[in-house]
């Protein structure tokens, strides 16, 4: 099976990868939203589980939620009551947008089989006195990840676990650059495959196989390249459905700033003797979540990838109800749109009405 | 004693004639534009149906979102009231009553002696039950009456994702397209529309002994799929539509006494 | 050279043969359960009113919502990139096309060769902005032909619909028709809310040049009326505005062709 | 726009006309200063007020604009504004009407008495993301400076730990540090001082609640909701003191005399989630049950976990922060559902009114847990419903006074039995 089928099967089945952890008793600490630093939790011996969601319709959470918040999070909601979370040894979140909030307070209160933990970090960065803040919220949260684990979390092992992810950002860097060439190695859909199944994977797994992986697509040419390059961003996308929709119209998905890819990957962490210090400017010293602050620099960064991947035009793919986004394509949308062709598409998680889709994503791709 | 009990609906106007403990005469025709009109037509066939005039009736009670419109000296109570009282008067022992309009569903819940506890409204997005089903049924060629046994016999389980009736309506459209075969098509509606009444039920934690009255309550694909999601016993009164007017009537004899 | 485009829209399906530029025949029939179905129905019709058999056909491009599924086109464009160029080809001057079809709402700008270069819309909570009027012609049971008419010959006063929601839009003609509205004055607060929606998606594409509508609410004056008075700008509507995308992609056909043939020489 | 039937609230209090008097003259002074050239600032409601108080800053705030041309029912032209802007249906219709106010060319003669363009922007992301990037889109329009104060949600329920209000109260210096930068002088004397002030109000306040909460109630949330303004706007200020010594004086007056808002007082109600501005006579609409809005969240700021004692004036920007933090509008829930419970014991409340706001960002999580909470509590009932506060073009009378109507006969009935 090549690399890129094993990719599949792990993003297909992630209850392999629990069930071969939990073997021998070892924990797994579920989390959402990019302030909750894996390493702490990879240093105390657990296994680190970014929970994505499936895209399913909402049933129970709805009862609980008024239909208007974020369906990506009531559809967590919803796999939280099904119990379909019920190996977590525990799930920790962090203050970005009102729906986590939200998912924290019904977690809490709702879901008792799995206890649910907040880490509180600021969300304006590059800001010394939110250095300070936020390494109280991680020691704490180091503390908790002890307890939880019942190992010392040392320097050392801190130390090692920033390694072992930095590592896995690079490789997962190294195969997007791959696709800034005219004939990109790998496609869109493939590659958000490849980057959540490594997400979901113990590192120690993920880098060699993403090293076979380079390997193998290194001089490998995708079909069908010739169609107008696209920057994929907004929401989280969590599955290659709107991906391969993309495709399918001719688009080619240079480049994807997603939580479930770039935003994962495009940063590592800066040398330090102190490693907590280290973590805590690897997550403020960037501006790539649409909840923060200062956003221009998101704006900056986005010019940075339609530059390096030669991008002819950007999709933004909001969910409904998905304040962060919402806000982001609307005040950014003018600018962009002297440089590059901007379409704003507001999708569903469940991935309905994907009629429509087609036709909004194909008139685009005409365009270009 | 006669009584006559007005639910006068923005879809469609029920009228009934109740004598002592049984009813005598029922009527249910479409509001259509003006509500007034629609009243007296309905109450006129009922009084013909049951062989009695206006003089006969002692007192009138009204109900619905018509109840100040309609041209008669009446009781006006809430749909909730006046819900849980028909309900109550077929099954006593019930602990709940969930009422699936053309507009909106609405979910009761009773305790013992029949006081009202709780009751939730669906959400405006998830409005429009009565008439997606009507709009389904001219896109999909079928009889609205005939939907629920087809929906019975469908070969695959597929999900009509979208909460809103009109997105609902686009989604269904494009699998006709894709030539899906149309018993699915109405399963997946069917299980769509069950799912947000039971999503309603869930907010008042409704169990036990469940009436399902209402125009939709006649579809038994609704009813059947509401049994598989719901784990509470469900129960279709014989004329369910008219639970509402009944409730109106009763109010209006409690009031007389 | 002979070319012909079919639209297979969510309401009507649309055919248009095109010989050297030059429109041959056309037809409109509404679309049954099966678009495959339509699109063959009423090519085949279009055919025979022309006197011609498939063959002679050189070039078949389809759109709108059935595109995918007509069987014998070469090639499948959408609707918004087939109503530019049909609205080009009508009104060469053009730079703003509004676009109403049973399901989406759209507001095309178009270079002076008829090619996009932005468009827009409408979100889903508009979604039926297209059915919105097909739903209130059941309501009000006025044929939707008569609709604009009456909706200007207003009786009192507007009866002002603000909600974009057509779900909801519902529940305000009923409440206004319980309490003794006259019909034309609902009809014309459902043709301003209507020119409203439009007219918001037409400032997010930006309103200059000239402007076109096609698709059927070309024929619904009541609103053609209110969008003009609201865009500042005349609009241009040829004589059957529902064909524009048939047209478009007849006349893509016939570009594709003469690339082709451009190549062989 | 719109012109659906409504009808405006019934005030029976002469301090809330006062009151009102002292919203429109502080507008006419923001409107005075700009024109004799001096700067203004926008800021949001959240914003501790007390910093621009002490520079003698002229401020529009701008949850309050909304809210004042929504009760006029103007608000609908305005959203469709902001949605002509590119912004969604979805976000919160505070922000896409203050938008629309921001980025209008023509505005109506009761907007133009009041709005001015800033020539600075201080923003915070509390309670919510609209709050946070709002701002950003008006800033470009109207190119001008801006700072955003970055204040942490609370999840540390009552006692708010002391790095986060060093944070906060990081952030305020920053705020005062800008605002020096462009052209305001703020005193810090004056700033010491309106810490005092702020805490004499906060106890004014809390004696007024509990006239409030005397049976019958003398005030309703039809005034609550005008003599919340000075909470809003005004703390740490003399007037503010004053316009709530008067209330009280009215309040303690009606007390003594038992004079209520309704003669025969049968149901207390609490309303949770955002009142309809444009139509405040929907709360006069239950009186004829016997039923009164005795009180509602929008009346609440800092609410029950504040404890006056934390504010000392020898600290002054940490006094704010911990204000700021602990208010129950800060996310996450136990402050605001604890202080819910709390509040439906001491007002005496028989049922709970929850609206729900379709683009709203901080409420879709909170309904079910107030009306969980509250039920488990006391064996209260929460109706929950639709109801868009802002938004005039959502609202449907008869629907709403449908939904009014039998959550008020449920709970006639339910007391009668008892």
């Amino acid at each position: 099976m090549g690399t890129l089928e094993t990719m599949k099967d792990i993003f297909d089945n992630p209850n392999k990868i629990i069930e071969e952890w939990k073997k021998d008793g070892r924990k797994v600490v579920g989390h959402r939203c990019m302030y909750v630093p894996e390493e702490i939790i990879h240093a105390a011996g657990m296994l680190p589980y970014p929970t994505f969601g499936t895209p399913e319709p909402i049933k129970k959470a709805d009862s609980y939620f008024q239909p208007c918040a974020c369906e990506f999070v009531r559809n967590l909601f919803d796999l939280a009551l099904d119990k379909k979370f019920g190996f977590l040894d525990s799930m920790v979140l962090c203050n970005t947008c009102d729906a986590v909030r939200h998912l924290y307070n019904m977690w809490d209160t709702y879901v008792d089989s799995v206890p649910c933990y907040m880490v509180n970090n600021p969300q304006k960065m590059y800001d010394e006195s939110g250095f300070k803040f936020y390494r109280m919220e991680l020691e704490k949260f180091k503390k908790l990840m002890e307890d939880l684990s019942g190992n010392k979390i040392t320097d050392e092992s801190l130390k090692k676990s920033i390694e072992l992810y930095d590592e896995t950002r690079k490789l997962l860097k190294e195969l997007n650059d791959l696709r800034k060439r005219d004939i990109p190695a790998i496609s869109g859909s493939e590659f958000l495959v490849t980057s959540m199944a490594s997400m979901l994977m113990p590192k120690e797994k993920a880098n060699p196989l993403l090293r076979k992986l380079i390997d193998e697509v290194k001089n490998r040419e995708i079909k069908n390249a010739d169609g107008p390059r696209i920057l994929l961003t907004g929401s989280i996308i969590d599955n290659p459905t709107l991906i391969e929709l993309v495709e399918d119209m001719g688009g080619v998905v240079a480049v994807d700033d997603l939580c479930t890819s770039a935003k994962y990957f495009w940063y590592t962490t800066k040398p330090n003797n102190d490693p907590m210090d280290a973590i805590v400017r690897f997550n403020l010293e960037r501006t790539l979540c649409a909840c923060a602050h200062p956003s221009e620099d998101r704006y900056d960064y986005l010019q940075e990838l339609i530059r390096e991947f030669n991008v002819d035009g950007i999709i933004y793919f909001n969910i409904k109800y998905c304040h962060p986004f919402v806000y982001e394509s609307a005040i950014f949308r003018k600018k962009l749109e002297e440089e590059v062709p901007t379409l704003t598409l507001e999708v569903d998680h469940s991935l309905s009405g994907l009629g429509q889709l087609k036709t909004r994503v194909q008139a685009f791709i005409e365009m270009l | 004693m006669l009584t006559a009990g007005i639910d006068a609906g923005s879809l469609s106007t029920k009228v009934v004639i109740l004598n002592q403990d049984k009813i005598m005469a029922y009527e249910v025709l479409a509001t259509g534009i003006d509500i007034g009109a629609a009243t007296k037509r309905a109450m006129d066939n009922v009084l013909e149906k049951a062989g009695i005039s206006l003089q006969d009736v002692e007192s009138i009670g009204s109900t619905g979102v018509g109840k100040k419109k309609v041209p008669y000296k009446s009781v006006q109570g809430t749909e909730v009231v006046c819900d849980t009282k028909g309900a109550l008067y077929f099954y006593p022992k019930s602990n709940g009553v969930i009422d699936i309009g053309g507009e909106n569903c609405r979910a009761i819940k009773f305790d013992a002696e029949g006081n009202i506890v709780d009751f939730a409204l669906n959400d405006k997005c998830a409005s429009g039950t009565g008439i997606f089903l009507d709009a389904m049924a001219k896109a999909l060629r079928v009889k609205p009456e005939e939907m629920g046994e087809l929906s019975l016999q469908s070969t695959e389980d597929i999900e009509v994702t979208s909460m809103c009736s009109v997105f609902a309506e686009s989604e269904v459209v494009s699998m006709i397209h894709r030539k899906v075969p149309k018993n699915n098509i109405l399963r997946g509606i069917h299980k769509s529309i069950a799912s947000r009444v039971v999503g309603l039920a869930n907010r008042i934690l409704l169990e036990g002994n469940v009436i399902i009255i209402g125009g939709i309550a006649k579809n038994i694909g609704l009813v059947t799929t509401l049994n598989e999601l719901m784990n509470s016993e469900l129960t279709v009164p014989e004329k369910p539509e008219v639970v509402g007017a009944l409730g109106a009537a009763l109010l209006a004899r409690e009031r007389k006494e | 050279m002979i070319t012909a485009g079919v639209d297979v829209g969510s309401l009507t399906g649309k055919t248009v043969i095109l010989k050297d530029n030059e429109i041959l025949a056309w037809n409109i029939i509404p679309t049954g359960p099966d678009s495959s179905e339509t699109a063959k129905e009423v090519f085949d019709m279009t055919l025979k009113q022309a006197g011609l058999t498939m063959e002679d056909i050189e070039y078949i491009v389809s759109t709108g919502y059935g595109r995918v599924v007509v069987p014998f086109s070469n090639k499948n464009i959408t609707e918004i990139t087939c109503h530019a160029k049909g609205a080009n080809w009508f009104f060469p001057s053009v730079r703003l096309i509004l676009d109403m079809g049973g399901q989406d709402c759209k507001g095309i700008r178009c270079d002076d060769t008829g090619k996009v270069t932005n468009f827009a819309m409408n979100d889903k909570c508009a979604a039926g902005a297209g059915r919105s009027m097909e739903i209130m012609s059941g309501l009000l049971d006025t044929p939707l032909a008569e609709m604009g008419g009456l909706s200007l010959d207003i009786k009192n006063r507007l009866a002002p619909l603000s909600s974009t929601c057509v779900v909801f839009a519902r529940t305000e003609v009923l409440g206004y028709l319980h309490e003794g509205t006259h019909k034309n004055d609902v009809l014309a607060g459902a043709c301003e809310a209507l020119a409203d929606r439009v007219y918001t998606l037409l400032k997010r594409v930006g309103i200059e040049g000239d402007f076109v509508i096609s698709g059927g609410i070309a024929k619904n004056i009541g609103v053609v009326k209110r969008i003009e008075q609201k865009v500042g700008l005349k609009a241009n509507i040829c004589f059957e505005p529902q064909i524009v995308g048939a047209l478009g992609a007849a006349v893509f056909g016939r570009g594709i062709l003469e690339k082709k043939t451009a190549k062989k020489k | 726009m719109a012109t659906k039937v409504t009808t405006p609230g019934k005030k029976n209090l002469q301090t809330t006309l006062e009151i009102g008097k002292a919203i429109r003259a502080y507008y006419e002074g923001v409107k005075e200063a700009k024109s004799a050239g001096k700067p203004v600032i926008w800021s949001y409601g959240l914003v501790p007020r007390e910093i621009f108080h002490a520079a003698d800053a002229p401020v529009l705030y701008l949850e309050h604009l909304p809210l004042m041309i929504g009760a006029k029912q103007l608000s609908g032209r305005y959203i469709q504004l902001a949605e002509e802007e590119g912004f969604s249906r979805d976000v919160c219709a505070f922000h896409r009407c203050f938008l629309g106010c921001a980025v209008a060319k023509d505005r109506d003669p009761y907007l133009e008495k009041l709005f001015v363009s800033p020539d600075l922007i201080i923003a915070s992301n509390l309670p919510c993301m609209s709050e946070s990037k709002s701002f950003l889109y008006a800033a470009d329009h109207h190119n001008c400076p801006y700072y955003f104060l970055d204040a942490p949600i609370n999840t540390w329920g009552k006692d708010i730990p002391d790095y986060a209000i060093e944070y906060f109260a990081g952030q305020l210096q920053g705020a005062i540090d800008s605002m020096e930068e462009h052209g305001f002088k703020v005193d810090m004397d004056k700033l010491k001082e309106s810490i005092n002030l702020t805490k004499k109000m906060m106890g004014l306040w809390n004696e007024i609640d509990n006239c409030r909460k005397t049976v019958p109630t003398p005030m309703s949330t039809v005034d609550g909701i005008t003599a919340a303004y000075p909470l809003i706007q005004l703390p740490g200020t003399q007037l503010g003191v004053t316009l709530f010594e008067r209330l009280l004086e009215e309040l303690k007056e009606k007390v003594e005399k038992k004079q209520g808002v309704i003669e025969d007082e049968k149901l207390r109600l609490m309303w949770f989630g955002v009142p309809p501005f444009y139509n405040m006579g929907l709360f006069n609409y239950v009186e004829k049950y016997g039923a009164v809005v005795v009180k509602s969240m929008v009346e609440y700021i800092a609410g029950g976990a504040f404890d006056p004692s934390k504010m000392d004036p020898k600290k002054p920007l940490e006094s704010l922060a911990y204000k700021a933090l602990v208010d129950i509008v800060n996310p996450t829930y136990p402050n605001m559902v604890d202080f819910i419970v709390k509040a439906v014991e001491e007002f005496k409340i028989d049922g709970l009114i929850g609206v729900v706001k379709r683009s709203c960002g901080l409420l879709p999580g909170y309904m079910r847990l107030v009306k969980d909470a509250v039920y488990k509590d006391k064996g209260i009932p929460t109706s929950i419903f639709d109801l868009d506060g802002l938004d005039i073009r959502e609202y449907d009378d008869v629907t709403s006074k449908a939904n009014l109507d039998s959550f008020v006969e449920s709970l006639l009935a339910s007391k009668r039995r008892q």
